[in-house]
């Protein structure tokens, strides 16, 4: 089962709205957003090897097939209910937001013309003229109150509900000026519109078998699980772009079919492909790689209220037990960074520099396990290829216990089902978590006592003191202090073993210009269909 | 006709040599001496394998043939000889005994049925035909959601999806050896129905039995590795060879022998099977035809 | 005197066993055909007679190869062709008539088409030439509705129909020579008659020479101009068929004739016992049929009300041809098929119709032994295996005592003890059918049930059959119950005989009187179709032509 | 029974005996399905089903019903021909089927046009010239062929044929197929890769059943008619072979229906297999019991059409 990959689901959309509710900054949104994406700016964190993709002029035509890793007939062109890449990368194409983030992590305007507020409570959503739908309607407010009001109804099953209620009166105030009150101040209203989610539908709409938005590409063909097809829309009110004539996107879940798909020129673009592919795609000079590493990561998760979590050292021995650089180097072919146990990535601001990776060491490993009298005692570690390459990870951790007299009995169970079933029920398993763009929410939703995914059963009363500490800190510098405290007492006493942060590596044909990465994910935060275009 | 022709050799032979009926030819034997030689990897590969199958020897991957690694690394960069001589053990062992619980049953209630008849033969027939209408792929994640993955779990699992193809077969044999005089002889001696299909029908239909367990051996080697990704079954660090294949399929771009190794282990070890069974001893093969 | 059609010269012919050895079965023969003669080859099975009529189509079945000598025919050479030339002379020089024609009809192509296949292969004649020649093939050869017949599939005619076809088949392309293998073999007596006046005729008429194919003197004495007596591949004697029949020069050809002459039946002295003992099987009213069963009547209904007795110590001979319901009879007797009606009595014991229901004395006491010897023993089980079986099953014998009973058994069908561990594929015809009579007598019976079991076998061998019938019933004590389509064996070793006709008992007489004394129209038909060893008998036979009519199954 | 209504009887006995299959099949996938862990609202929110979401998707869904009695009206609206609406996307199932079946269809289509051909000409061939180099090489050339997995046949397709030598697409669908080479050309590939894993077992068998009817008296017969090898194979013995071969086809063309996931996903061709996997994987009752039912549909039809041609090839059963 493909869990959702997005950033902005079920519980830590609550988290987020707590935190606006408390009246963080706009900036400390975006840079909390940003975290979970690619900075630019952010060091040795993003490569980009696309010769194309600075500085070049812009070539209009073509048709670009892209292809994607997963898709089923939950596909949908609802973009409440968007929750695969997939579903993001089509509403991209065919609707807009009201703002957008940059490659920089700026927020821009898109389809409003500007967001503003006196008091971060009250806002004022001007609208831009003359921008038309594809069925040629114009867009004025009723159509932002009736896209933003859905999420609200339950019945839609909106992903971002939770966000969205902070919204307590959204209401016209011309054809082109919506009011937005919250129930409390929140600064970062524009960051949060920026949403994959909150893209704008027309009033009224049910329907959602085709597309009818303001977006760069027309829909003119969508089958859910099969593929969607656009084509240029000549009335798109952005002065630039699109490009292309025409765009399709689909999903070729074989890692081995997507890349050469893509290197027999049927596709022009597959997303997220296998490091261990780099080596036949670095061979290629058709074919160029666009690699960021975010914050996620497969982490093993160790019950402390389980036998054999429980018993004192077992934890700690695994750690050490972890060869983070086999890890790196064997399981992601180096597309990934040695992490330090702690679920805060190092492109994050709040990221401790000073917590050192654990080293490999066998032999205190098995000091640790001989006092736990764990030596020998078969212990199961649950793994899926649902959580990635959680199997080899899994398989390394054997062979090193094996060396050192640890019976460690590797359980491979089906991707289907695993996250109802395993995760956070078994004594010993895997675990994939997607970035979160904030410490608090990490560690709310994946530490603090009563966090629903307490994923080791971690329970520390300091800890959480500390949290609500953080929260309410005002001063930067004891905030950070406290964060760099709690991720230090997350490596040292928690279950969870993060042994590196994983990178994303997308490949495409060298001919793709105009390409940038972007802090919301992958193809330019899925976005990219609007902005590329194909050299000749 | 025919039969005038059989008695006019047999009545000019003088009585054959005891056992000559059992010898067998060039092409059978070099088919035995395969599987008895992936039988020998299978029990003594652990002694054999270099590495263990887990160890990540080389930082590189997909490396090729050399002195250190026979057959090249894996994906993980794993010795490729060490994992083909470990799941050797799974393939051969997994797959024989899958085949053979297959067939034994499957063998068995296709006896039963074809010689109770009736009701019993009509609504089997339907069960199991009704059976195969469930997608394996469903049959194997309930499988696992509901008595979790062993390696005998694994085996039965097996045996459930190749079984109804292996008693169709058998109960349109035993239909037609039912009918024959020494089987009508036998019951109107008044024996049992376990008489009548152990002794009488099975010898006669244990040679296309044979070759039918052949093909179905292919299938389930083949099988085997479909199903461990569905988590069921061989444990990693260990695998099958068809997962070997599986997991390095990213290496035949390069030409990697990571995975062209395990296929030719697991296309020698099927075709000896079937080179065996093609040219088992007459004895056994032409009882019934 | 004309050139031979046919020379044949120190014709050898190999084979190969499964185990891979050569043996030679044809083992030097000469012999010539004149043109417009009838050849007959006799001999029993493994003497290489169809062997050597194959050859002469320059074929030889999987496994053989001619070895050496030279077989001609009119102007070419048939050793000395390619396998391409040896099929332009089939159909057009050469044509062959087979045993079972049911056998070697095409089951899934119309008559018509399969008639007239030589000329097609060949090339001889545009399309409804060839029908219309084969309508009147079909004519000469006294086919009932000559010009349709053709349109039938093959499961669609009788088997007297069939054989003629097949004559009509191998005659439509003018060949000089037709080769017989065997044709009336597989028919009703009644039938065979018509099927050999018509061959008769029809080869008379074109002056087409032939070889006819048999192992039974009297046929091939109705045909043959001349007879060559074969033997272990080897001819013994060749001759004219009245000196051949009336003045053999040739033990084994002796020995052959011998076989035909019947030997009387001795009953059995009645033991003089003062009370008259009860009938060792009495059936009454028996109905027997097969198919679904709708208020309590199978759809197809076969045997109709039979009632008989069998008396301690004396047989029963039950004779009819085909469908004449005499099989089904020992059938539902042994309870394999259930009586719907009616009832089996043993020694006074009602029998359960149902096998199934009868207790293992009841079955011990009634044995059945098949016609076919092949099928009747299960290929994967050692002689010694299938008659220890008995023993176990019925006495719980084990070990040295059953091993002791299993020679003793065989020792009294006269087979040597060293045959215990061969496999029924490897004995001869008569061996199999000694080793089933064993296994009948291993359960200790008082009654055998024997559903033709000398009819697939040859003269010889079905004489030396009968002999140990008789030896055994009067060293044991059996009664039998001898069901055949043959009189003269029915003669040979019963007491009472019963008619069957369509399932009903048409006539119940004694057997010695048999011949003169039958009234029933069927019975008289049946008994006057027995050919006889007179070559003139067939030319003189006289058949009520509405008797015929009513009852054969031409 | 009149004889003229036993054809009728034995029509109407064959569907009661399907329709019974269906509804027993129906059955097992419901309760397999209902075994598995997580419905389709726990499936759908993957890591995010708390149990509040799950309850609020789940009446949004309107799932609030029992599995059994959806299951039931599922049922009884298959009845009137309603295959029901899909939860997961709310669509009628009928329309997200319809063009994946036609696709399955297709493939499956022109792969029974390459391969049964190319398999009975195979086993034909092999059984003429039993014994011979040929009749050795097929009878390897099938073991092998079957030996290999069917996603490296695929993978190595697509890396000759559509990466080293750029002759064919490396997908199926969406490429252009409106000329009818360019329709060949798109299909090759999953053609190739499928005819490989069905056609082993129909060489094997066509093989075996014309080698049984070459022994038949009435073969050998046809050759002292001065018949050739090849009329004697094609005329005679292959008609009263076509029972067990079309049986064998009947068995090898069921597996492209459904069972064709593999080449689906490598090919990225659209089918009802990779549609039941998909409705597998988010439980989607209506979903997954109507590709069931295609599948076991599909069995049942072949089948028959196989009994179908065994009894007209066969004069016998044919009245």
């Amino acid at each position: 089962m493909t869990k959702t990959p997005t950033n902005w689901t079920g519980r830590d959309d609550a988290m987020v709205e707590h935190m606006i509710r408390r009246g963080a900054s706009r900036r400390d949104l975006l840079k909390m957003l940003m975290s979970s994406g690619v900075a630019a700016a952010a060091g040795g964190s993003l490569l980009m090897r696309a010769s194309a993709a600075v500085a070049a002029t812009p070539v209009t035509g073509g048709t670009l097939r892209a292809a994607g890793w997963s898709s089923s007939t939950a596909d949908t062109l609802d973009p409440a209910k968007a929750s695969l890449s997939t579903d993001y990368a089509r509403c991209c194409a065919f609707y807009n937001r009201l703002t957008f983030l940059d490659e920089a992590g700026e927020v821009n305007m898109e389809l409003a013309e500007s967001v503003s507020s006196d008091d971060a409570q009250t806002w004022e959503v001007k609208l831009k003229p003359g921008v038309t739908f594809h069925d040629g309607k114009a867009l004025v407010a009723e159509d932002v109150i009736y896209s933003l009001k859905r999420h609200l109804d339950e019945s839609v099953g909106s992903k971002v509900n939770s966000i969205a209620k902070q919204m307590t009166e959204i209401s016209k105030v011309d054809d082109l000026t919506v009011k937005i009150v919250l129930d409390a101040p929140n600064a970062d209203l524009p960051t949060i519109l920026a949403l994959h989610h909150f893209m704008i539908i027309a009033e009224g709409t049910t329907d959602f078998s085709t597309a009818n938005g303001t977006g760069a590409f027309i829909c003119e063909s969508f089958e859910p699980g099969v593929r969607s097809v656009g084509v240029k829309n000549p009335n798109y009110f952005k002065a630039e772009g699109p490009y292309l004539d025409s765009f399709e996107f689909f999903a070729i879940p074989d890692n081995n079919a997507r890349i050469n798909a893509l290197m027999s020129g049927d596709i022009q673009y597959a997303a997220s492909v296998n490091p261990r592919s780099a080596r036949l795609l670095d061979s290629n000079d058709s074919v160029s790689t666009l690699v960021s590493t975010s914050g996620n990561y497969t982490n093993l998760n160790m019950r402390l209220d389980m036998n054999p979590g429980e018993k004192a050292g077992f934890v700690e021995g695994m750690k050490y037990l972890m060869n983070r650089e086999a890890i790196q180097k064997s399981a992601f072919r180096g597309l990934a960074e040695i992490a330090n146990d702690q679920p805060v990535s190092p492109s994050n601001r709040y990221f401790n520099p000073n917590l050192p990776a654990r080293e490999f060491d066998p032999e205190r490993a098995k000091s640790l396990f001989d006092k736990a009298g764990l030596l020998g005692v078969e212990i199961p570690v649950v793994a899926s290829e649902a959580a990635t390459a959680s199997v080899d990870m899994a398989t390394i951790l054997q062979q090193a216990g094996s060396q050192i007299g640890m019976n460690l009995k590797v359980d491979r169970v089906p991707s289907d089902g695993y996250w109802s079933n395993y995760w956070l029920k078994a004594p010993v398993h895997y675990g994939n978590i997607n970035p979160r763009p904030t410490p608090d929410i990490l560690f709310s939703l994946l530490y603090a006592s009563d966090a629903p995914w307490n994923e080791s059963q971690y329970k520390s009363e300091k800890f959480d003191s500390m949290l609500v500490e953080a929260r309410g800190a005002l001063d930067e510098e004891r905030r950070k202090e406290i964060y760099w405290d709690m991720q230090e007492m997350i490596s040292n006493e928690a279950g969870t073993g993060i042994p590196v942060w994983i990178s994303n590596m997308d490949a495409f044909t060298s001919k793709l210009g105009g390409l940038k990465p972007n802090p919301l994910g992958g193809m330019m935060g899925y976005a990219f269909a609007e902005y590329v275009w194909l050299n000749d | 006709m025919m039969a005038e022709y059989q008695t006019t050799t047999t009545a000019t032979d003088p009585p054959k040599k005891k056992g000559s009926g059992w010898s067998f030819n060039w092409v059978g034997r070099i088919g035995l001496a395969i599987m008895l030689f992936w039988g020998l990897v299978a029990l003594a590969g652990p002694w054999l394998a270099p590495h263990p199958p887990g160890e990540i020897v080389d930082w590189d991957y997909f490396s090729p043939v050399s002195g250190e690694f026979w057959l090249g690394t894996d994906y993980l960069g794993r010795d490729i000889f060490s994992r083909i001589l470990m799941g050797a053990r799974y393939t051969v062992g997994i797959a024989l005994a899958a085949v053979t619980l297959a067939c034994t049953l499957g063998v068995i209630l296709g006896m039963i049925a074809a010689v109770a008849g009736g009701w019993f033969d009509m609504i089997l027939s339907r069960l199991l035909d009704a059976f195969n209408g469930i997608p394996s792929l469903l049959f194997g994640l309930v499988v696992v959601a509901a008595v979790g993955s062993s390696i005998p779990v694994l085996i039965l699992t097996l045996t459930a999806i190749y079984m109804p193809g292996s008693y169709r077969f058998a109960r349109a044999l035993a239909v037609n050896v039912n009918t024959m005089d020494f089987v009508t002889v036998a019951r109107a001696r008044g024996e049992s129905t376990r008489y009548l299909i152990l002794q009488e029908i099975f010898p006669n239909i244990l040679g296309p039995v044979l070759a039918d367990l052949g093909l179905r051996f292919v299938f389930i080697v083949l099988v085997l590795s479909g199903l461990s990704f569905l988590g069921l079954g061989v444990q990693p660090p260990n695998a099958d060879w068809g997962a070997l294949v599986r997991e390095n399929i990213e290496g035949l771009s390069l030409g990697a022998p990571a995975v062209i190794f395990p296929s030719i282990a697991i296309a020698s070890l099927t075709i000896s099977v079937n080179m065996f069974i093609d040219n088992l001893p007459t004895k056994i093969r032409d009882r019934s035809e | 005197m004309t050139d031979p059609l046919v020379t044949v010269e120190k014709l050898r012919i190999g084979a190969t066993t499964d185990s891979g050895r050569k043996v030679e079965i044809i083992k030097g023969v000469d012999f010539e055909i004149a043109p417009g003669e009838i050849v007959s080859l006799i001999g029993e099975s493994g003497s290489g007679k169809t062997t050597i009529a194959l050859s002469l189509m320059g074929h030889t079945r999987p496994g053989c190869e001619i070895e050496g000598g030279t077989i001609r025919i009119g102007a070419s050479e048939m050793t000395a062709l390619s396998n391409r030339g040896r099929a332009a002379l089939r159909g057009t020089e050469v044509s062959y008539v087979p045993q079972s024609a049911a056998a070697a009809f095409n089951p899934s192509k119309r008559i018509m088409d399969q008639v007239i296949e030589i000329a097609a292969i060949h090339d001889l004649m545009p399309r409804a030439e060839a029908e219309k020649k084969a309508v009147e093939l079909f004519r000469a050869l006294a086919l009932p509705e000559a010009d349709s017949i053709g349109q039938r599939y093959p499961h669609q005619v009788s088997g007297g129909q069939l054989q003629r076809l097949s004559a009509a088949m191998a005659l439509i392309g003018d060949p000089k020579l037709v080769i017989f293998d065997e044709p009336t073999t597989a028919l009703d007596v009644t039938t065979q008659i018509e099927v050999l006046r018509a061959f008769k005729s029809v080869m008379r008429a074109g002056g087409i020479s032939g070889v006819y194919v048999s192992h039974d003197l009297a046929v091939v004495a109705q045909i043959a101009d001349r007879i060559i007596v074969l033997k272990g591949g080897e001819i013994q004697e060749v001759g004219g068929a009245e000196q051949i029949l009336h003045a053999p020069r040739n033990a084994y050809t002796k020995q052959l004739l011998a076989a035909f002459e019947p030997v009387p039946h001795q009953p059995q002295a009645q033991p003089a016992q003062s009370a008259k003992p009860k009938p060792v099987l009495e059936v009454f009213d028996l109905c027997a049929g097969y198919g679904t069963i709708r208020n309590g009547e199978p759809t197809a209904k076969i045997l109709k009300d039979v009632s008989f007795k069998i008396e301690r110590g004396r047989n029963l001979g039950v004779i009819g041809e085909s469908g004449s319901g005499k099989s089904t009879l020992a059938r539902a007797v042994a309870g394999i098929l259930p009586a719907y009606r009616g009832g089996v009595m043993v020694d006074g014991m009602e029998m359960k119709p149902d096998l199934k229901d009868r207790s293992k004395a009841e079955l011990r006491r009634m044995q059945m032994v098949f016609q076919l010897a092949d099928t009747a023993l299960n290929p994967a089980h050692s002689i010694g295996a299938i008659l220890a079986r008995p023993l176990t099953f019925y006495e719980g014998l084990r070990g040295k005592a059953r091993e002791a009973r299993v020679t003793e058994l065989l020792d009294m069908v006269h087979l040597p003890t060293s045959l215990r561990h061969r496999l029924p594929g490897e004995l001869s015809g008569g061996q199999k059918q000694r080793v089933n009579l064993a296994r009948a007598l291993a359960a200790s019976p008082e009654l055998i049930l024997c559903d033709e079991i000398t009819s697939a076998l040859d003269t010889v061998v079905a004489a030396a059959i009968l002999e140990l019938l008789k030896e055994l019933q009067s060293e044991l004590g059996l009664s039998y119950m001898f069901i055949s389509h043959d009189l003269s064996t029915v003669e040979a070793i019963c007491d009472d005989v019963l008619v069957m006709y369509k399932g009903e008992v048409v006539e119940a007489l004694p057997a010695a009187t048999m011949s003169s004394k039958a009234t029933h129209p069927y019975s008289r038909l049946l008994i006057s179709s027995v050919p006889q060893l007179d070559t003139g008998w067939l030319a003189g036979l006289e058949q009520d032509p509405e008797l015929v009519a009513q009852f054969a199954n031409r | 029974m009149p004889q003229s209504l036993l054809p009728w009887f034995l029509v109407i006995q064959r569907l009661g005996i399907a329709l019974l299959t269906l509804i027993i099949v129906s059955f097992a996938v419901f309760f397999a399905t209902e075994l598995l862990p997580g419905d389709v609202a726990e499936i759908l929110l993957g890591q995010a089903a708390t149990p509040e979401a799950v309850a609020g998707l789940r009446s949004a869904m309107g799932l609030d019903e029992p599995a059994f009695s959806r299951f039931i009206g599922w049922l009884v609206g298959l009845a009137g021909g309603d295959l029901g609406t899909s939860y997961v996307n709310n669509t009628e199932v009928v329309d997200l089927l319809s063009g994946r079946l036609s696709n399955s269809l297709r493939l499956a289509g022109v792969t029974t046009l390459v391969s049964v051909p190319v398999a009975l000409s195979l086993g034909i061939g092999a059984a003429m010239w039993r014994g011979s180099l040929f009749d050795r090489v097929v009878t390897v050339l099938t073991i092998s062929v079957i030996s290999v997995p069917e996603f490296m046949v695929a993978t190595l397709a697509v890396l000759i044929f559509a990466v080293w030598l750029d002759w064919l697409p490396a997908l199926s669908y969406g490429v252009d197929t409106s000329s009818l080479g360019a329709m060949l050309k798109a299909y090759a590939m999953p053609v190739i890769t499928l005819s490989f894993v069905i056609s082993a077992q129909m060489i094997r068998m066509t093989r075996a059943a014309v080698i049984e009817t070459i022994n038949t008296p009435y073969v050998e017969m046809a050759l002292l008619k001065g018949a050739s090898r090849k009329r004697m194979v094609l005329v005679h013995a292959l008609p009263n072979a076509l029972g067990p071969i079309a049986n064998a086809v009947a068995l090898s063309l069921s597996y492209l229906v459904g069972g064709v996931i593999i080449v689906e996903t490598i090919f990225n061709y659209p089918g009802v297999a990779k549609l039941m996997v998909d409705a597998v994987s988010t439980r989607d009752l209506p979903l997954i019991q109507s590709c069931a039912m295609i599948f076991c549909v599909s069995y049942l039809l072949l089948i028959t059409l196989a009994d179908l041609i065994a009894i007209l090839s066969n004069p016998r059963l044919r009245r």
